[in-house]
């Protein structure tokens, strides 16, 4: 026991381990003399830090508490005057606590699984070491992340996955959807990012000066120091300046985790590989906005107004996302805008103080959302297509990637005892409880009871039209085919935790982790099907969507709305996304462009023209000057003689006068 | 000795050095102008020569021989005029002032 | 009027009259002329002014040696090519600045400060103190001057060289 | 003690003169000088004892040398130098550009000789600028400047050079004459004894405040024109698009420095209460260029004119850090100078790279070069990355302390420089996705990766974006070994 807790103190080998991996693979990657033998070492250290990893979280279920350890001074602001007398450090370090030790766990093993698939899903590729390096920097960076013990500790690295993310979106980067993808990703991103860093600047100011311990002021960022982390909701109040960091916070939450208004980038971001998509932008990197969201909850706390605001954005984006997620044509981006949908579920949790149930359904939905990614990466690495339309019949040839999707669909759609209803259910049963006290939460609770309705008939019209039916539609397609054992043993163990990981919560250990940081809110969680009603509920409308997905896709079904139908302005808002796109593109593109080039003619032609005109100006009168230069020696003399005129003129009479008149000596 | 008109050399000085300039910028001849310098100098000197004479410190005799140099310089001048107006006749076959912008080119 | 001031009055106008003349002529070698003439005046004007060594001077380098260099120059000149000597094209600008700088010399002179001694008799051992010790150095120059005058004099109208 | 700062003047001075008198073996004299100038400054750094203090209300600089020079009468002119840790971070920011500047125009066939000696006379009066505290040694440096860079531009350059050296050349001559005459009025208003700072500084207080906010607006419009702040800034785009690449790279990485430099040291620190009168003007500029650099590079084609204006965007946040007025802010704005010095020259290396390499700057006309100059498109990435401000590379934390600065006196104004963070974002990764990605667009047959001196010199600023990037305390604790500790007049 005491040799887990030991592990604390080394818990930053794992990101360190993995910028050995990045520069192993990045720097002799290609000069390898097979591809793969990068990848495996890749694979080989990630097996490593999984160990460390989950050993770590054991520890933890074990002994539940906070191990700090801050110590390396990365920005020293010696002496500054002004609120900090005693100067300002900024000291990284690595923090180990619930909430760290399962969001590590998440990563380390989703992480690990990925990068031993990617040696099956990309072993035809000439930018493996590339894609192992980035991916490497990319683990590097997000347990780095999990592991910070202050806030601009963790938005180094933030930024630091966001730009792997970058790079890994647009790996396939001559397409030019992937290079608009992955600039796209950035952009939006870095809107939240900068919200961020200003809530960051507010909380550093406001608890410099007014924050309840000494540690606060000297140490800045550290939002748990020494053995007393925790901060009564209490003491935050209801400041405004708090407030809006809060705000600021749940900005930057929403640009990672792509909640409406900023969710636009993720499915764009299904460019990347399959694999990508599986890891960062479903399990892990945006998941990050999520954790975020309930370290600061936990560690700093959120005013009344905040929780509300990240209720609504959550609630709101859980029924947003599904509704898109209905009518698309693409593989991928169903399970994207499920993953937008899901994450909205988890937001909603954290903002309403609940912030472990909200950690919990990350980690079910990392494993099962992990699956769904992986499976059908299996479909789209052996049809080369990502249309739905053009599939069907794949539960044949594909029996294990079948079984593994239905497993995740299930798991998703909230169907007992698949890991995700028990997570699923504790943030509609935990969120219940509080409606009474809270209730503007209702119509957002609401949605997001629909939600699970709509969650579960587009995950099997996705099915059905995939696996379902006899063969595949589109005869010019290969025959499928399963992975090699690569891209299978994942599956199988993602397809067990996708099964099990939900019973988890009836491990003492794994409870006593979930019970974590309750205090922030005051308000105990809910654990398991307490509310039977409630759970019955939501099962019945899991299944009813699963049964609507059957009537009107099973068995090969095609399902076509008729063009008479009040219904199809509808669904062309939602295959159109709510148009939200064309406008995002029009401001871009349209709006903020057309200012620059505005702003670009006026530096040439009014700014510069100025200059320009000063320049004739004097061009001009020095021509005229330049005529009197006629070279005849009289005409100089007649100049000399005028000057002399003119000094005598100042001497005699113009001296005089000033002197006489202004009173000088 | 007798007496002498003070302000008389003054003004016969100014009236001298106002012909020389006149001379100097309106005559074409370069030869011309070259004597309405003589003319401007002399001018000059003259004033030397009168403030030798006439100021209350003169005892030392600094005017006139101030008017020594400057009638040395103006010889050595008038020496170096010709030899340009020499020049100029030979290179442009006139001795025009208003020919002579070579400053110009 | 005593004889001094008669004498001045007299020398005074030939001198303007033969400094105008000279320049007025249409003739250069008429110019010579009034222009010696105008030197040797000027030279009796230094004898009023108990100068006798400028006088002598300026008789010598003046009314002799630049005379005889400015007819020798007009002699290798030689071109009667003024029909009409006019003015150089400034108009009455020359003019006018000719008049306001004697405009402005004339009111100068009333404010020098009056009563002034003349010096009597002529002292040439004061002269030659001044002249080789206080200016000295200027002399030096001068010679200076001089001794590059006349090479660039010869430069100027060597022959041949274009 | 050892005049070591004499000592470096000297061997930039020696090693000049040797580069224009070896012909075509220049080049291996100008690397040894700088390897020696490297050497030099890396010796000052070690043995820097911290910022010396105050004796007597006067500030007080390390390795400090005076010698009498020009002593008539009233007019005190000596040669004095010395450093604090502002001057020893732009002496290494120089020592770091030089070298790398050297290296990369390794294969300058165009009067190699004359090129390199004017590189290096270049860093001489920059060096000069960052060492001299008397104002007559300090002017006497800062327009030392101008004329290597004039050449350079001139005779280097691109086809429209003639118009922008002198552009070059008028902007910043009319500007450094207005400063001279607030320098002199300086001078001669507060009675200093001496030219020397020292003096200057002790006897500015005793001029009233409407005084010292005059004698600071003509240093700021200076000072302000090397920045240089909108609506002065026409000249940098025009000069940068036509310099050679070694050219801008010593243009955005020295020259604009030096406007900031002098700011500080000559402006700020001996007027603070003009400073503080004028302050309000000092924050409207500030945010107008950050604003306005950063909004028309979104407009540009030419990948130089563009990264130009980024400068422009990035050194007014340099000039909102030192407007802030705070001892945070000059630190911000000093680091700021430091990386803005880094990166801007290895995005002007790289745009340079990218001309003589597929014939054109055009973003538009040129695509997806990844693959065939991978070195080419990593160099830009990673300028790209530093320019914006991803955390990891330098700037970072200077932008970051810059604005968090910024939070402390403005308060919520900081939203416009963090909102403009996302236009610098746009047009860095605009670029990026146009030129580095997609399909081969307008590369000639004959493009190849780049030659190995122009690798080693890129190799070297990015080595440096990221070692300092990723370790910031090591400037940090310099410049705070400095008089910000004690900014006057708060």
């Amino acid at each position: 026991m005491d040799a887990f807790l030991l592990l604390d103190q080394w818990a930053f080998l794992i990101p360190l381990l993995m910028v050995v991996s990045f520069a192993l693979v990045g720097l002799f990657g290609t000069r390898l003399r097979a591809l793969e033998w990068g990848g495996w070492a890749a694979v080989g250290i990630g097996g490593i830090a999984m160990v460390l990893g989950v050993g770590i979280a054991i520890g933890e279920m074990l002994h539940p508490g906070t191990y700090v350890n801050a110590q390396y001074t990365w920005l020293h602001l010696a002496g500054t005057p002004g609120p900090f007398p005693e100067g300002i450090s900024l000291v990284a370090g690595t923090l180990v606590d619930p909430l760290s030790a399962l969001m590590l766990l998440v990563v380390t093993v989703v992480g690990f699984l990925v990068l031993l698939y990617s040696i099956g899903y990309m072993h035809h590729d000439r930018g493996l070491p590339r894609y192992y390096a980035e991916l490497s920097l990319f683990l590097a960076a997000m347990t780095g992340l999990v592991l910070s013990n202050n806030l601009l500790e963790f938005f180094l690295f933030w930024e630091l996955v966001g730009v792997c993310s970058y790079f890994l979106i647009g790996f396939y980067y001559e397409k030019p959807s992937a290079a608009s993808a992955a600039k796209e990703a950035f952009l939006v991103t870095r809107i939240g990012d900068v919200l961020f860093l200003l809530g960051i600047f507010i909380y550093f100011f406001h608890f410099a000066t007014t924050g309840p311990s000494g540690g606060w002021a000297a140490n800045g960022f550290v939002f748990a120091h020494g053995t007393s982390p925790f901060l009564p909701t209490g003491s935050v109040g209801s400041s405004t300046l708090l407030t809006i960091a809060g705000l600021m916070i749940l900005g930057g939450a929403a640009g990672k985790s792509a909640q409406f208004p900023l969710h636009v980038w993720l499915p764009d971001a299904m460019e990347g590989p399959t694999t990508v998509s599986a890891l960062i932008h479903a399990a892990t990197m945006v998941a990050a906005g999520v954790y975020l969201l309930a370290v600061t909850s936990v560690f700093i706390g959120f005013t009344a107004t905040d929780q509300l605001a990240i209720v609504a954005v959550g609630g709101f984006t859980t029924f947003f996302a599904a509704t898109m997620a209905v009518v698309h044509p693409d593989i991928k981006r169903v399970i994207a805008y499920s993953t937008i949908s899901q994450l909205g579920y988890m937001v909603m949790a954290v903002g309403a103080g609940f912030a472990m149930v909200g950690l919990f359904h990350l980690f079910t939905h990392a494993f099962f959302k992990a699956l769904l990614f992986l499976a059908a990466g299996s479909v789209i690495h052996a049809l080369g297509t990502q249309d739905l339309f053009k599939m069907g019949g794949l539960r044949k040839p594909m029996r294990v990637t079948g079984t593994a999707f239905a497993i995740g669909g299930l798991a998703l759609a909230g169907i007992p005892p698949f890991a995700g209803f028990w997570s699923k259910d504790d943030i509609l049963g935990s969120m219940y409880g509080e409606l009474g006290s809270h209730p503007l939460y209702w119509p957002f609770w609401i949605l997001a009871l629909l939600a699970v309705f709509l969650t579960a008939y587009y995950i099997f019209r996705a099915w059905f039209l995939a696996f379902g039916g006899n063969g595949p539609r589109d005869p010019t397609l290969p025959p499928a085919h399963e992975g090699s054992w690569v891209m299978q043993v994942p599956l199988v163990i993602l397809s067990g935790m996708a099964v099990f990981g939900g019973l988890l919560i009836f491990v003492p250990g794994f409870q006593g982790l979930l019970l974590y940081g309750a205090g922030a809110s005051g308000i105990p969680p809910v654990y398991g099907p307490t509310d039977l009603a409630l759970s019955g509920i939501s099962v019945t409308l899991g299944a009813a969507g699963i049964g609507v997905a059957y009537w009107l896709w099973g068995n090969g079904r095609i399902f076509v709305l008729p063009e008479s139908s009040p219904l199809q302005p509808v669904r062309r808002l939602l295959l159109n996304r709510y148009y939200l796109k064309a406008a995002y593109d029009w401001v871009g593109a349209r709006a903020v462009y057309g200012i620059a080039r505005g702003a670009d003619f006026v530096d040439r032609y009014v700014i510069d023209g100025t200059v320009h005109g000063f320049e004739r100006a004097f061009g001009a009168a020095s021509d005229r000057l330049r005529r009197g230069q006629t070279g005849v020696v009289s005409d100089y003399a007649a100049y000399v003689i005028a000057g002399l005129l003119g000094v005598f003129v100042l001497l005699l009479l113009v001296a005089p006068y000033l002197l006489a008149h202004l009173g000088g000596t | 000795m007798t007496t002498l008109p003070e302000s008389g050399f003054l003004l016969l000085s100014g009236l001298l050095l106002g012909v020389g300039v006149f001379g100097l910028l309106t005559r074409r001849n370069f030869i011309l102008v070259l004597i309405a310098l003589e003319i401007a100098m002399n001018a000059t000197i003259l004033n030397f020569v009168y403030f030798a004479a006439f100021a209350p410190h003169a005892a030392g005799l600094s005017g006139q021989a101030i008017a020594v140099v400057l009638i040395g310089f103006a010889a050595t001048e008038v020496a170096v005029g010709l030899a340009i107006v020499l020049g100029l006749n030979r290179l442009k076959g006139t001795i025009d002032v208003a020919q002579g912008n070579l400053l110009k080119e | 009027m005593n004889l001094g001031e008669l004498a001045f009055l007299a020398l005074a106008a030939v001198a303007v009259a033969t400094a105008l003349a000279a320049l007025l002529v249409r003739e250069l070698v008429h110019t010579i002329l009034w222009i010696s003439v105008f030197f040797v005046d000027l030279s009796a004007i230094y004898f009023l002014l108990a100068a006798p060594f400028l006088g002598v001077l300026q008789l010598g380098v003046y009314a002799g040696a630049v005379t005889v260099l400015l007819l020798f120059g007009i002699m290798v000149t030689r071109k009667r090519i003024f029909s009409r000597e006019a003015a150089a094209g400034l108009g009455p600008v020359p003019l006018a600045l000719a008049a306001v700088l004697v405009i402005f010399l004339v009111s100068a002179v009333g404010q020098l400060p009056a009563g002034t001694t003349p010096v009597t008799g002529y002292d040439p051992s004061a002269l030659s103190a001044a002249l080789f010790d206080t200016y000295g150095p200027y002399l030096l120059l001068l010679g200076l001057v001089m001794l590059g005058g006349v090479a660039g004099a010869i430069y100027l109208v060597r022959e041949g060289r274009e | 003690m050892f005049p070591i700062l004499s000592a470096v003047l000297a061997t930039l001075l020696v090693g000049t003169v040797l580069t224009f008198l070896s012909g075509k073996s220049a080049r291996w004299v100008a690397l040894a000088t700088s390897f020696v100038f490297l050497a030099e400054v890396a010796y000052l750094l070690l043995q820097f004892p911290g910022w010396a203090g105050f004796a007597g209300g006067v500030p007080q600089f390390a390795d400090g040398e005076s010698y009498a020079w020009i002593h008539l009468g009233w007019l005190q002119v000596n040669y004095t130098l010395g450093i604090d840790g502002i001057s020893l971070v732009l002496l290494v920011l120089t020592a770091i550009l030089q070298l790398a500047t050297v290296v990369y125009s390794w294969g300058e066939t165009k009067k190699p000789a004359a090129w390199f000696g004017l590189l290096l006379l270049t860093c001489l009066g920059c060096v000069g600028v960052f060492v001299a505290l008397d104002v007559l040694l300090f002017f006497l440096f800062w327009e030392a400047v101008l004329v290597p860079m004039f050449f350079i531009i001139g005779y280097w350059g691109g086809p429209r050079r003639r118009y922008a050296a002198i552009k070059f050349f008028v902007y910043t001559h009319v500007a450094s004459i207005v400063m001279l005459v607030g320098l002199l009025a300086l001078v001669f208003y507060s009675h200093a004894t001496s030219f020397d700072y020292a003096s200057v500084y002790a006897a500015a207080p005793s001029l009233s405040v409407v005084t010292q906010a005059f004698l600071f607006l003509s240093l700021f419009f200076g000072f302000g024109v090397k920045f240089p702040i909108v609506p002065f800034h026409t000249w940098l785009p025009d000069a940068h698009v036509e310099a050679p690449t070694g050219g801008s790279v010593l243009l955005a990485g020295l020259l604009l420095k030096l406007g900031g430099y002098g700011l500080i040291r000559w402006a700020v620190f001996v007027l603070p209460n003009g400073f503080h009168e004028v302050q309000p003007v000092l924050f409207v500029v500030a945010f107008a260029s950050i604003a306005w650099g950063s909004v028309v590079s979104l407009a540009q084609r030419d990948l130089k004119r563009m990264v130009a204006f980024s400068s422009i965007n990035h050194m007014g946040i340099v000039l909102l850090a030192i407007a802030v007025g705070s001892s945070l802010g000059l630190l911000a704005a000093v680091l700021l100078m430091f990386a803005h010095g880094i990166v801007s020259a290895l995005l002007f290396m790289s745009s340079g790279s990218v001309h003589h390499t597929f014939g054109t700057r055009d973003i538009a006309s040129v695509g997806g070069i990844t693959p065939r100059t991978p070195v080419l498109a990593t160099m830009i990435m990673i300028g790209s990355l530093a320019s914006l401000g991803l955390p990891w590379l330098i700037s970072f934390p200077a932008e970051f302390t810059a604005l968090l600065a910024t939070w402390d006196r403005l308060a919520y104004w900081v939203l416009l420089p963090l909102g403009i963070l996302v236009v610098t974002a746009a047009f860095y990764i605009w670029m990026m996705q146009r030129m580095l990605f997609g399909p081969e667009k307008g590369i000639p047959e004959s493009a190849h990766d780049l030659p190995a001196y122009e690798t080693v010199g890129m190799g070297i600023l990015a080595a440096a974006a990221i070692v300092f990037g990723v370790l910031p305390f090591l400037l940090v604790n310099l410049i705070t070994a400095s008089p910000i500790r004690v900014f006057p007049g708060v």
